[in-house]
C-alpha cells in the first residue's frame, strides 16, 4: 500500500462518514458518523507519519484522537440532554429555532 | 480664547448637550437655558470669527491642529476661510432660533436638545474642518441625530396608496413619521457610503497619507480616477443637497419633522450637503468636475423647475416649503456648476439666504400648526386677521424665497443667474428664471389660502400670535432676512475671497 | 445741499417712516401716528423733490453718488445710490407731488377703517414712497429693477388691502403673478446687458441684435408693468384695492414705471429700431383696444383703469415712434389728470358707497368740487383745447403721425375720440341728470382733507400743459406748439366724443346701449383673454404641477420605496435558507468545504 | 524561571481556574443566590488581576519548546479575550448565581477552562499546540451552551438551550473534523507543524487543500459563511449573558489563528487562500447583513449582525499584510467592547423573562435611560457611526483592505453596511420611539451587570473620541507577527 492509496482510503472514510452526518437522522449515527471523519483524519496523520518518517503524524493522531473523544463524550450528554427534551433522539426534533 | 475660537464654536452646543444631559428632566428651563447659552456662545462666536476674518488677506485663518490618529493622519485640524464665516453665522442663527422656537416643547424635552447641540456641533464642525476624514465625522454627525428628532417628536400624515409600487405599502406606512425618518436616514447614508468610497480612493491615491484637504488638492489624480470619484461626491453630498431624482427623502423628512428640527435640517444641513459638492468634490477633483459640470448644471435646472412645481401641486403646508426647498438647493447646486466667481458667490449667498428663509418658513410653519392643529391648506383661511404678525413673517419669508430685491434671496438668485449666463448657460438660467416665477406662485397662493379671505372659522379657536420667544425667533431670522438684501457685502465681501481661491485651482487645472 | 443729497433725501424720509412703523407696532396701530408719520415723510420728500427740480433747472448736469453693492472677484458688479437728472428730477417731483396728494387724501377717505388697519395703509404708503423714489433716482437698471420690484409688491399689499375680501385677495396675487412674471424679462435683459456690456448702467454701445434682443426682454416687463395688451389683465382687476392706492399706484405713477424704465433706457431702445416698432404697434392697438373695452365698463374705477391702460397706450406708442418727450410729457400731465379722476371717482364712490356709475347721477350738484374736479380731468384727459391733456397727447400725435402708414397714428386719434365718449359718458350719468338713487340724493361733499388734494390736482390737470416748455429745457430741447391741423383734429374729435356722448346718454338714461356698443359689451363680458390664462394656468401649469407631483411620489420617490421593499422582501424571503435542520447548517458548511476543495484542485 | 514568565498567562487562567476549583469543592453547598456570587466575584477579580498584570509583566520570548511565544501580539490578543472574558463574568454573575446556586462552580470552571484555550492560541507556534488550544477552547464552549437547559421560555415552552448547544456543537464537531482532516494534509505534506517551517515548505496542491480545509474549520469559529449557520440559533437559544461571551471570544481567538497561521505562516500561499477567503467576507457580509433585516428577536438579528460584522474583519485579514493584522486587532477589541456590551443590554432590559424579541425593548428610554443610551451607543458603534469606536474600526478596516487592492470588496462592504444600518435602526426604533404608556416594569441592571455595560459604554465612547493609543498598540502587535524582530523565529 503506497501514500497515496492510503490517503485515498482516508479520503473515503471521509465521505463515508459525511454521507453519514448527512442522510442520518438519528443523533447517535450523527455521532458515529463524526467520529468517522475524524478517524479519517487520524488515519492521514498516521499514514503520512507512516511514509515519510518522523514521529509527528503520529504525535498529532495521538492528540487528535484524545481531541475527538472529549468532543464525543459532550456530544452523547447532549444526545441525552435532547432525548429527555423529546422523548426521542431525531434530530428533527431540535428545530425549533429557525429563519 | 481667540485663537482656539473655532473649537469654542464647534464644542459649545456639545458642551451644552453634556450639561443638559446631567440636569434632571424636570429641569425644564434649565434644559432650556442651557440649550440657549450653548446656541448663544456659538452664534456669538460666529459672529467674532466672521468679523475677525481678514477679507484683504483671504485664504485660511485662525488654524488649529490637534493630532487624532497620527498613525494614518487623521488630525483634527479647524480653520476658517472666506465661506466659513457666513456659514457658522448661518448655523448660528438658525440654532439660536430653533432653540427659541422649540420652547414650548412638551414631550422629552431634555434628549430633544440634547439631539438638537449634538447634530449643531457637527454641522458646525463640516464648515471648519480642513480634514476630509474629520469632514466626513462631523458630517455623519449632523445626519443621524436627525433619525431620532423625525422619529420620536415628528408627525406622521397619510399618503394614499396608488401608483405601479402601490405594493410597497404592504411593507412600511409611506408618510408615517418612522418610514420618514428611516427613509432619510438610509438616503443619507447611502450618500455616505459614496463619499466614504471616493475619500478612500482619494487618500490613498494621493500618496500624501493624509486628509488634510489642502494636501488632497496639492495631490494629482489620474483623469479616469476624477472622473470615476466625482459623481461619487456629487450625488453623495448631493443626497443631502436634495440632487434629483435623490431629493425623496426631503420632502416626507421635512414634513415629518417637529419644527426646530425642520428649521435646522432645510436650514443647515441640506447646506452642508450642497457645501461638500463644492468644497470637495469640485476642489478636489478639477477634472473630474469638469467632465461632470454639464450634467451636474442640468439636474440643478430641472431641480429648480420640477421642485417649485411640486410644491405648487402641494396641499399640505409643509411639503410647500419642503418641496420649495428642494428647489432652492437647485440654485445652489446651478450656481455651484457654473464654475464663476459670481455663481460660487451665489451659491454660498444662496446658501445663507435659503437657511435663513427656510429656517423663517419652518418656525412660521410650527407656528401655524401648533395653533391651527392642521397643516392642511384647503382647511384655513383668513388666520391674518388673528395672527398679523404670523402673516407678515410669511410675507416676508415669501418674497425672499421669490427671490425680491431687499431680501436676501434676490442676492443670490441674481449673482447665480448672473454666472449661469456669463457661463453662456442659458439652458440653466432660464428654468432658473422660470422657478422663480413659479415659486411667486405658489408661495403667493398659500399666502392667500392661509392668511387671507374671510375667516378664520369656529373651528381654529386656538389661533394666536407668536408669543415671546417665538417672537426672538421671527425677529432675528426676519432681520437677517432683509438686513442681508440691502447689504449683502456684509457676507459677499467675505464669500468672495474664498470662491476666488477655491475657483483659482479648478480653473487653473482645467486650463492646463 | 447738493442735488444727490436732496434725492437722497426723498429716499431717507419715506425709508425712515416704514422703518419706523415696521419695528414699533404700536405707532402702527394707533392709526394716527402711522398717517402723521406717513405724510410727514411725503411732505419732506415732495420738498427735496421740488429743490431737485428746481436745482435741475437751474443745471441740468446730470450727477451720481453710489457705492460698490455687489463684488465679485473684486470687482464691482453693481452700484446703488442715487443720479439726479433731468428725468429723475421731472419724475420725482410728480412722484411725491402725487403721492403727498392721495395720502392727504385718504385721512378722509379711509377714516372709517380700524386703527390698525388705518396704521396699516400709512405703512404700507410710506414703504411705496420709497421703493417709487429708489426706482426713480437708480442710477443703473439694477437697482431700478430692485425698485420696480418693491413697487410691485406695495401694490399687491394695497391691492389686498382688503385682504379678507376673496375677490381682493384674488386681484392682488394675479397682479403680482402677471408683473412677475413679466419680469422675468427685465431680469433676463438686465443679465444679458450685462454680458454684453460688462454693467448695468444705459449708455452702453451693444451689438444691434443684441440691443434688439435686451430691449424686447426689457420690454416685455413693461407690457407687464403697464398693462400693455395681452398683460393687462391685471390693471382693472387691481381696482379692488382702495380708490386712492389706484389713483396712485394704478394710474399715476407704478404702472408709468414701465413708461419711465423705456425713457430711461432710451439709449439702448435708440439702439433697437424694431423693438421700438414693436412698441409702437403694441402701444396703438393697446390704446385702441382698451378704450373700446372702456366704452361699456359701468364700474366708474373700471372705466378709469381701462382708460389707463389706454394712455398707457399712448405713451408706449409714443415712445416706440422715438419721441421720448412725448411718451414721459404725456406721463406726467396723466399723472396728474388720472390721479385726479381717481380720487375724485373716489369721493364720489365714498359718497354713494358703489362703484356703478348706474347708482349715481347728478352729483356734481350736490358735490360740487367733486363734480368740478371729475370735469376737470374729464376734458384733460380727453384733450380737449387749453387742458394738459391736448398739449401731451398733441406730442404723441405728432410723433406717431406718417409711422408705419399712419396707421397707428389713425389709431391714436380713433382712441382720442372714444376717449372723449366714454368720459362724456360717465361725466353725464354720474355727475349731471337725476340721482337714481336714495344714497346718490344724500351725497355730499368731503371733509377738506379730500377736497384740498382735488383742487391741487384740478389746477395741475388743467394748468399743466405750462410745463411743457421747462419740462423740454429739462432734456435740453425746445419746445414750440402750433395749432396745426394735427391738433386741430386731434380738438375735434375729442369735442366731437364729448358731444356725442351726451347725445347718446344725455337723455335717455337707463336705456340699453347702442347696438355697436352692445357687441363691444358682448365681446368684453366673454374676457377672453382672461379665459386663456386661466386655462393656461389651471389646465397646463397646474396639471403639470399635479403630474409631476404624482410622478415624484408614486415613481421617482416609488423606486426608492421599491429599492427597500425589495432589499427587505429578499432578507424575509431568505431566511428559509434557516431551516433549523441541524444537517442542513453541516450541508452548508460542507458544500463551503466542498468549494474550497474544488478551488484547491482547479487553480 | 524564564519560561514560566513567557507562560504566564495560561498559567495565571489555569491557576485561577484550579482555585475556583478549590473554593467550589471545599466551601460548604449549602449556598443561597446571594452568597453564591462570591464565587463569580472571586473570577472577575481574578481575571481583572491577570488583565492588569499584563500591562506590567514582560512575557515576551519562547517557552515550550518553541512551540510557545509571549511576544506583543500574543499579549493583545490575551487582553483582549482576558477583557472579554471579566466583562461577560461580570455579565453573567447574576444570572449563574440565580439559575444554578448550587453548582455555579462548573460554568466558572468551564468558562475558565475555554478561556484558557484561548489565551494559549495567540501564543501558539505550532499546530499540535494550536489545535489542542482551539479545542480546549471549544469543547467547554458546547457545554456552556447548553447551560441553561432548564430554563423555561418567556411563551413557557421549555428550554432550547439543549437545541443551541447541539447544533453549536454538530457544526462545530464536523468542522474540527475537517480541520484535522486538512492539518493532516498540511502537516503531513510539510513535514513539520511548527509554524516558521510551514512558510518555508514548498507549496503543493495537497498542502493547500490541507490549508483550505483548515480555512473552513477556523471559519466555523467565527460564524463566517457558509459555516454560520449555527449562529442565530445558539444565540437565541442559549443564556444571554452566555451568548455576549460566546458572541465575541472565540472570534477574537479563531481571528488571530487566521492571523498567524494565514498571514503570519502561509502567507506566502496568499493566492491560494485570498481568493475563497475574499468571497467567505463578502458572502458573510451580504448574508448577514440580508438577514438580519427580517429578524425580531435580538439576539438572532446580533447574531446575523455578528456574521456581517465577521465579514468586515475578514477584510482585513485579507489583506495579508501587518496594517491589516493591525486593523483586525483593532476592530476585534471594538467589536469585544461593542457586541458584548449590546447583548448585556439586551440581557438586562429582557430581565425577568420578558423575553428577547424587538417589543422587549419598548419605552426603554423611559423604563431605563442608562440602558437606553448605552443600547444607542453600541448599535451606533456596530452600524459604524462616527465617534463610536465601531466606526474607526469599519474605517480602518476598509482601508487596510482597499489599501490591499480589495476595493471591490471594500465598496461592496460600505454599500452593505448601510443595509445594517437599517436593522440596528429598528431597534433604536423600539427602544426610543414606540412606547406603550406605564405597561412595563423598569428593568434594573444588578451592580455586576451594570457595572460590564458601563465598562463597554466608557470603552465604546471613550476609544470612539479618542482611538489613537489603540490603533497604536494594535499596530505594534501586529508588527511583533508580521515582521518578527526576534530572530529566534527561524529555528
Amino acid at each position: 500500500m503506497s501514500l497515496a492509496s492510503c490517503l485515498l482510503l482516508a479520503a473515503a472514510l471521509f465521505c463515508v462518514g459525511l454521507y453519514g452526518l448527512l442522510a442520518r437522522r438519528q443523533i447517535v449515527a450523527i455521532l458515529l458518523s463524526i467520529e468517522l471523519m475524524a478517524n479519517a483524519a487520524n488515519l492521514v496523520f498516521v499514514a503520512f507519519g507512516h511514509y515519510r518518517g518522523g514521529a509527528l503524524g503520529q504525535v498529532f493522531a495521538v492528540f487528535s484522537i484524545a481531541l475527538t473523544v472529549a468532543e464525543v463524550a459532550v456530544g452523547l450528554a447532549l444526545a441525552m440532554l435532547l432525548y429527555r427534551r423529546h422523548g426521542d433522539s431525531r434530530v428533527e426534533l431540535a428545530s425549533e429555532m429557525k429563519r | 480664547m481667540n485663537e482656539h475660537l473655532l473649537s469654542v464654536i464647534v464644542g459649545a452646543p456639545a458642551a451644552a448637550a453634556l450639561v443638559v444631559m446631567l440636569l434632571p428632566s424636570s429641569a425644564r428651563l434649565g434644559i432650556r437655558l442651557a440649550s440657549l447659552l450653548g446656541a448663544a456662545v456659538s452664534l456669538a462666536g460666529s459672529v467674532a470669527a466672521l468679523v475677525g476674518y481678514d477679507k484683504a488677506r483671504g485664504g485660511l485663518q485662525r488654524a488649529e491642529d490637534y493630532p487624532l490618529v497620527p498613525a494614518l493622519g487623521v488630525h483634527l485640524r479647524f480653520a476658517l476661510d472666506g465661506w466659513g464665516g457666513p456659514l457658522l453665522l448661518l448655523t448660528g442663527i438658525i440654532i439660536v432660533a430653533g432653540v427659541l422656537a422649540s420652547w414650548t416643547l412638551g414631550k422629552r424635552d431634555k434628549e430633544f436638545f440634547v439631539l438638537l447641540l449634538v447634530l449643531v456641533s457637527g454641522v458646525f464642525g463640516v464648515f471648519v474642518s480642513q480634514d476630509l476624514l474629520v469632514f466626513f465625522l462631523f458630517y455623519e454627525i449632523a445626519v443621524l441625530p436627525m433619525y431620532l428628532l423625525i422619529g420620536i417628536w415628528g408627525a406622521s400624515h397619510e399618503v394614499r396608496a396608488a401608483g405601479p409600487f402601490a405594493f410597497v405599502w404592504k411593507r412600511f406606512k409611506v408618510g408615517d413619521k418612522q418610514y420618514a425618518a428611516m427613509k432619510l436616514t438610509l438616503m443619507l447614508l447611502v450618500g455616505s457610503a459614496a463619499i466614504l468610497v471616493a475619500i478612500f480612493a482619494l487618500y490613498l491615491q494621493s500618496g500624501a497619507h493624509s486628509f488634510d484637504l489642502g494636501d488632497l488638492a496639492a495631490a494629482r489624480y489620474p483623469r479616469a480616477l476624477q472622473i470615476a470619484a466625482f459623481p461619487l461626491l456629487w450625488l453623495g453630498f448631493g443626497t443631502l443637497a436634495g440632487v434629483f431624482p435623490f431629493h425623496t427623502w426631503s420632502p416626507d423628512g421635512h414634513a415629518s419633522a417637529p419644527t426646530a428640527v425642520s428649521m435646522l435640517h432645510a436650514g443647515v444641513l441640506m447646506k452642508l450637503g450642497a457645501f461638500g459638492v463644492m468644497r470637495v468634490g469640485m476642489v478636489l477633483l478639477p477634472e473630474g468636475t469638469r467632465f461632470w459640470v454639464p450634467v451636474v448644471g442640468a439636474v440643478a435646472a430641472i431641480n429648480v423647475l420640477y421642485g417649485a412645481f411640486c410644491a405648487m401641486s402641494q396641499t399640505d403646508l409643509k411639503y410647500i416649503v419642503a418641496y420649495s426647498s428642494v428647489s432652492h438647493m437647485g440654485v445652489v447646486m446651478l450656481g455651484a456648476a457654473t464654475l464663476t466667481a459670481a455663481g460660487w458667490n451665489g451659491a454660498v449667498f444662496q446658501m445663507v439666504a435659503h437657511g435663513i428663509m427656510t429656517g423663517l418658513f419652518f418656525a412660521l410653519v410650527g407656528l401655524v400648526y401648533e395653533r391651527a392643529h392642521t397643516r392642511a391648506i384647503a382647511r384655513m383661511g383668513g388666520f391674518g386677521t388673528v395672527m398679523p404678525g404670523v402673516a407678515a413673517f410669511f410675507t416676508l419669508a415669501c418674497l425672499s424665497s421669490l427671490g425680491l430685491p431687499g431680501t436676501a434671496g434676490f442676492v443670490s438668485e441674481f449673482l447665480v443667474f448672473l454666472g449661469a449666463w456669463q457661463g453662456g448657460h442659458l439652458f440653466w438660467a432660464i428654468p432658473g428664471i422660470l422657478g422663480a416665477f413659479v415659486t411667486a406662485i405658489y408661495v403667493l397662493k398659500a399666502t392667500r389660502a392661509i392668511f387671507w379671505g374671510p375667516g378664520p372659522s369656529e373651528a381654529f379657536h386656538d389661533l394666536a400670535d407668536a408669543r415671546r420667544t417665538e417672537w426672538g425667533a421671527l425677529l432675528i431670522l426676519g432681520t437677517g432676512l432683509v438686513v442681508l438684501g440691502f447689504w449683502p457685502r456684509l457676507l459677499l465681501d467675505p464669500i468672495d475671497p474664498g470662491s476666488v481661491h477655491h475657483l483659482a485651482r479648478i480653473l487653473a487645472e482645467v486650463a492646463r | 445741499m447738493t442735488p444727490t443729497t436732496l434725492a437722497l433725501t426723498t429716499l431717507v424720509a419715506p425709508a425712515s417712516a416704514a422703518l419706523v412703523l415696521a419695528v414699533v407696532p404700536g405707532l402702527r396701530s394707533r392709526g394716527w401716528p402711522a398717517a402723521a408719520l406717513c405724510i410727514l415723510a411725503s411732505v419732506v420728500s415732495l420738498g427735496a423733490a421740488l429743490g431737485v427740480l428746481s436745482g435741475c433747472l437751474a443745471d441740468p448736469t446730470p450727477s451720481v453718488l453710489a457705492v460698490p453693492w455687489l463684488r465679485t472677484s473684486s470687482v464691482t458688479v453693481a452700484e446703488i445710490g442715487v443720479r439726479v437728472d433731468g428725468v429723475v428730477a421731472s419724475m420725482l417731483s410728480v412722484v411725491t407731488l402725487v403721492a403727498l396728494s392721495v395720502q392727504v387724501f385718504s385721512l378722509g377717505y379711509m377714516h372709517d377703517e380700524p386703527r390698525p388697519a388705518f396704521g396699516r395703509y400709512f405703512a404700507y404708503h410710506a414703504l411705496f414712497l420709497l421703493s417709487m423714489d429708489v426706482l426713480v433716482v437708480a442710477p443703473n437698471l439694477l437697482q431700478l429693477f430692485a425698485g420696480w420690484e418693491l413697487v410691485g409688491v406695495t401694490s399687491y399689499l394695497l391691492i389686498g388691502f382688503y385682504y379678507r375680501k376673496p375677490s381682493a385677495a384674488r386681484a392682488a396675487v394675479k397682479a403680482f403673478w402677471v408683473t412677475k412674471f413679466a419680469d422675468m424679462g427685465f431680469l433676463a435683459g438686465l443679465l444679458t446687458l450685462f454680458v454684453a456690456s460688462g454693467s448695468f448702467g444705459w449708455d452702453a454701445h451693444l451689438a444691434p441684435g443684441t440691443a434688439t434682443v435686451v430691449t424686447l426682454l426689457l420690454f416685455f416687463a413693461v407690457v407687464g408693468k403697464s398693462a400693455q395688451f395681452p398683460l393687462h389683465v391685471w390693471l382693472p382687476d387691481a381696482m379692488e384695492g382702495p380708490t386712492p392706492v389706484s389713483a396712485l399706484l394704478h394710474a399715476a405713477t407704478m404702472v408709468a414705471a414701465g413708461v419711465f424704465l423705456v425713457v430711461r433706457a432710451d439709449p439702448l431702445f435708440a439702439q433697437a429700431e424694431a423693438t421700438r416698432t414693436v412698441m409702437l404697434v403694441l402701444g396703438a392697438a393697446t390704446a385702441l383696444f382698451a378704450a373700446l373695452l372702456a366704452l361699456v365698463q359701468t364700474d366708474i374705477k373700471k372705466v378709469l383703469a381701462y382708460s389707463t391702460c389706454s394712455q398707457l397706450g399712448y405713451m408706449v406708442a409714443a415712445l416706440g415712434a422715438g419721441s421720448m418727450i412725448g411718451g414721459f410729457f404725456h406721463l406726467t400731465t396723466h399723472a396728474f389728470f388720472k390721479a385726479l379722476l381717481f380720487l375724485a371717482a373716489g369721493s364720489a364712490i365714498h359718497a354713494v358707497h358703489s362703484n356703478e356709475i348706474g347708482d349715481m347721477g347728478g352729483l356734481a350738484r350736490r358735490m360740487p368740487v367733486t363734480g368740478g374736479a371729475f370735469v376737470v380731468g374729464a376734458l384733460a384727459l380727453a384733450g380737449v383745447p387749453g387742458f394738459s391733456g391736448f398739449f401731451s397727447k398733441d406730442l404723441v400725435l405728432e410723433a406717431v403721425e406718417g409711422k408705419l402708414a399712419s396707421l397707428p397714428w389713425a389709431a391714436l386719434l380713433a382712441t382720442a375720440f372714444l376717449t372723449a365718449f366714454y368720459m362724456g359718458r360717465v361725466v353725464v350719468v354720474a355727475f349731471f341728470g337725476a340721482p337714481t338713487g336714495e344714497k346718490a340724493e344724500r351725497a355730499h361733499e368731503p371733509g377738506w382733507s379730500m377736497r384740498g388734494p382735488l383742487v391741487v390736482l384740478g389746477v395741475l390737470a388743467a394748468g399743466g400743459g405750462v410745463f411743457a416748455a421747462p419740462f423740454a429745457h429739462l432734456y435740453g430741447r425746445e419746445y414750440h406748439f402750433e395749432m396745426g391741423v394735427g391738433p386741430s383734429l386731434a380738438a375735434a374729435l375729442a369735442i366731437g366724443g364729448f358731444g356725442a356722448a351726451y347725445l347718446v346718454f344725455g337723455r335717455a338714461k337707463g336705456a340699453p346701449l347702442p347696438a355697436p356698443l352692445a357687441l363691444v359689451d358682448r365681446v368684453a363680458k366673454t374676457s377672453i383673454v382672461n379665459r386663456v390664462y386661466e386655462v393656461g394656468y389651471r389646465r397646463v401649469a397646474l396639471a403639470l404641477a399635479d403630474g409631476l407631483a404624482w410622478i415624484d411620489r408614486y415613481i421617482v420617490d416609488g423606486l426608492i420605496n421599491l429599492l427597500g421593499y425589495g432589499t427587505l422582501e429578499a432578507g424575509a424571503r431568505a431566511r428559509a435558507v434557516q431551516t433549523g435542520l441541524a444537517p442542513d447548517y453541516v450541508l452548508a458548511a460542507m458544500l463551503g468545504v466542498a468549494g474550497l476543495a474544488v478551488w484547491a484542485v482547479l487553480r | 524561571m524564564s519560561e514560566l514568565r513567557v507562560l504566564w498567562m495560561p498559567l495565571a487562567v489555569a491557576g485561577l481556574a484550579v482555585l475556583v476549583l478549590l473554593v467550589d469543592v471545599l466551601a460548604p453547598p449549602d449556598r443561597t443566590a446571594r452568597t453564591g456570587r462570591a464565587l463569580g466575584w472571586l473570577v472577575a477579580a481574578g481575571l481583572a488581576g491577570a488583565l492588569g498584570a499584563s500591562f506590567s509583566v514582560d512575557g515576551s520570548g519562547r517557552a515550550a519548546l518553541g512551540t510557545y511565544d509571549g511576544g506583543a501580539w500574543t499579549t493583545f490578543v490575551q487582553r483582549l479575550v482576558v477583557g472579554a472574558a471579566l466583562l461577560g463574568a461580570l455579565g453573567a454573575l447574576d444570572d449563574v448565581a440565580a439559575r444554578t446556586p448550587k453548582r455555579q462552580g462548573e460554568y466558572w470552571l468551564l468558562l475558565l477552562a475555554s478561556l484558557l484555550g484561548m489565551v494559549i492560541v495567540p501564543g501558539a507556534r505550532d499546530l499540535v499546540l494550536l489545535v489542542v488550544a482551539f479545542e480546549l477552547m471549544g469543547i467547554p464552549l458546547y457545554v456552556l451552551a447548553a447551560y441553561a437547559k432548564n430554563d423555561r421560555t418567556v411563551d413557557g415552552a421549555q428550554s432550547r438551550a439543549g437545541e443551541a448547544a447541539f447544533k453549536l456543537y454538530v457544526v462545530g464537531a464536523a468542522s474540527t473534523a475537517v480541520t484535522l482532516f486538512g492539518l493532516a494534509l498540511l502537516t503531513g505534506m510539510a513535514g513539520t507543524s511548527s509554524l516558521d517551517g510551514l512558510a518555508e515548505a514548498p507549496a503543493t496542491p495537497l498542502g493547500t487543500l490541507g490549508m483550505l480545509l483548515v480555512l473552513g474549520g477556523i471559519g466555523y469559529k467565527i460564524g463566517m459563511v457558509p459555516f454560520h449557520m449555527w449562529v442565530p440559533d445558539t444565540y437565541e437559544g442559549a443564556a444571554t449573558p452566555f451568548v455576549a461571551f460566546l458572541s465575541v471570544a472565540p472570534k477574537v481567538a479563531g481571528l488571530s489563528v487566521l492571523a498567524l497561521l494565514f498571514v503570519s505562516g502561509l502567507g506566502v500561499h496568499r493566492g491560494a487562500w485570498l481568493p475563497p477567503l475574499g468571497l467567505a467576507a463578502l458572502l458573510s457580509m451580504g448574508v448577514g447583513n440580508l438577514l438580519a433585516l427580517p429578524q425580531t428577536d435580538l439576539r438572532r438579528l446580533l447574531g446575523y449582525s455578528g456574521i456581517a460584522q465577521m465579514g468586515y474583519v475578514l477584510l482585513a485579514v485579507a489583506a495579508g499584510d501587518a496594517m491589516g493584522v493591525g486593523m483586525t486587532l483593532f476592530f476585534l477589541a471594538a467589536y469585544v467592547v461593542t457586541n458584548l456590551g449590546a447583548f448585556l443590554v439586551v440581557h438586562a432590559a429582557s430581565g425577568g423573562g420578558r423575553g428577547h424579541g424587538l417589543d422587549a425593548m419598548h419605552g426603554l428610554f423611559r423604563r431605563a435611560p442608562f440602558l437606553a443610551l448605552a443600547l444607542l451607543a453600541f448599535l451606533l458603534s456596530l452600524a459604524g457611526i462616527p465617534f463610536a469606536v465601531g466606526f474607526w474600526a469599519k474605517l480602518y478596516v476598509l482601508l487596510a483592505a482597499w489599501r490591499a487592492g480589495l476595493a471591490g470588496l471594500v465598496v461592496a462592504g460600505i454599500v452593505l453596511a448601510v443595509l445594517g444600518l437599517f436593522y440596528y435602526l429598528r431597534v433604536l426604533q423600539a427602544a426610543y420611539m414606540i412606547d406603550e404608556e406605564g405597561e412595563r416594569a423598569t428593568p434594573r441592571a444588578s451592580p455586576a451587570l451594570g457595572l460590564a455595560i458601563a465598562l463597554c459604554l466608557a470603552a465604546v465612547v471613550g476609544l470612539g473620541l479618542w482611538p489613537a493609543p489603540l490603533v497604536d498598540a494594535a499596530s505594534r502587535a501586529s508588527v511583533d507577527l508580521v515582521h518578527p524582530s526576534a530572530p529566534v523565529a527561524r529555528r
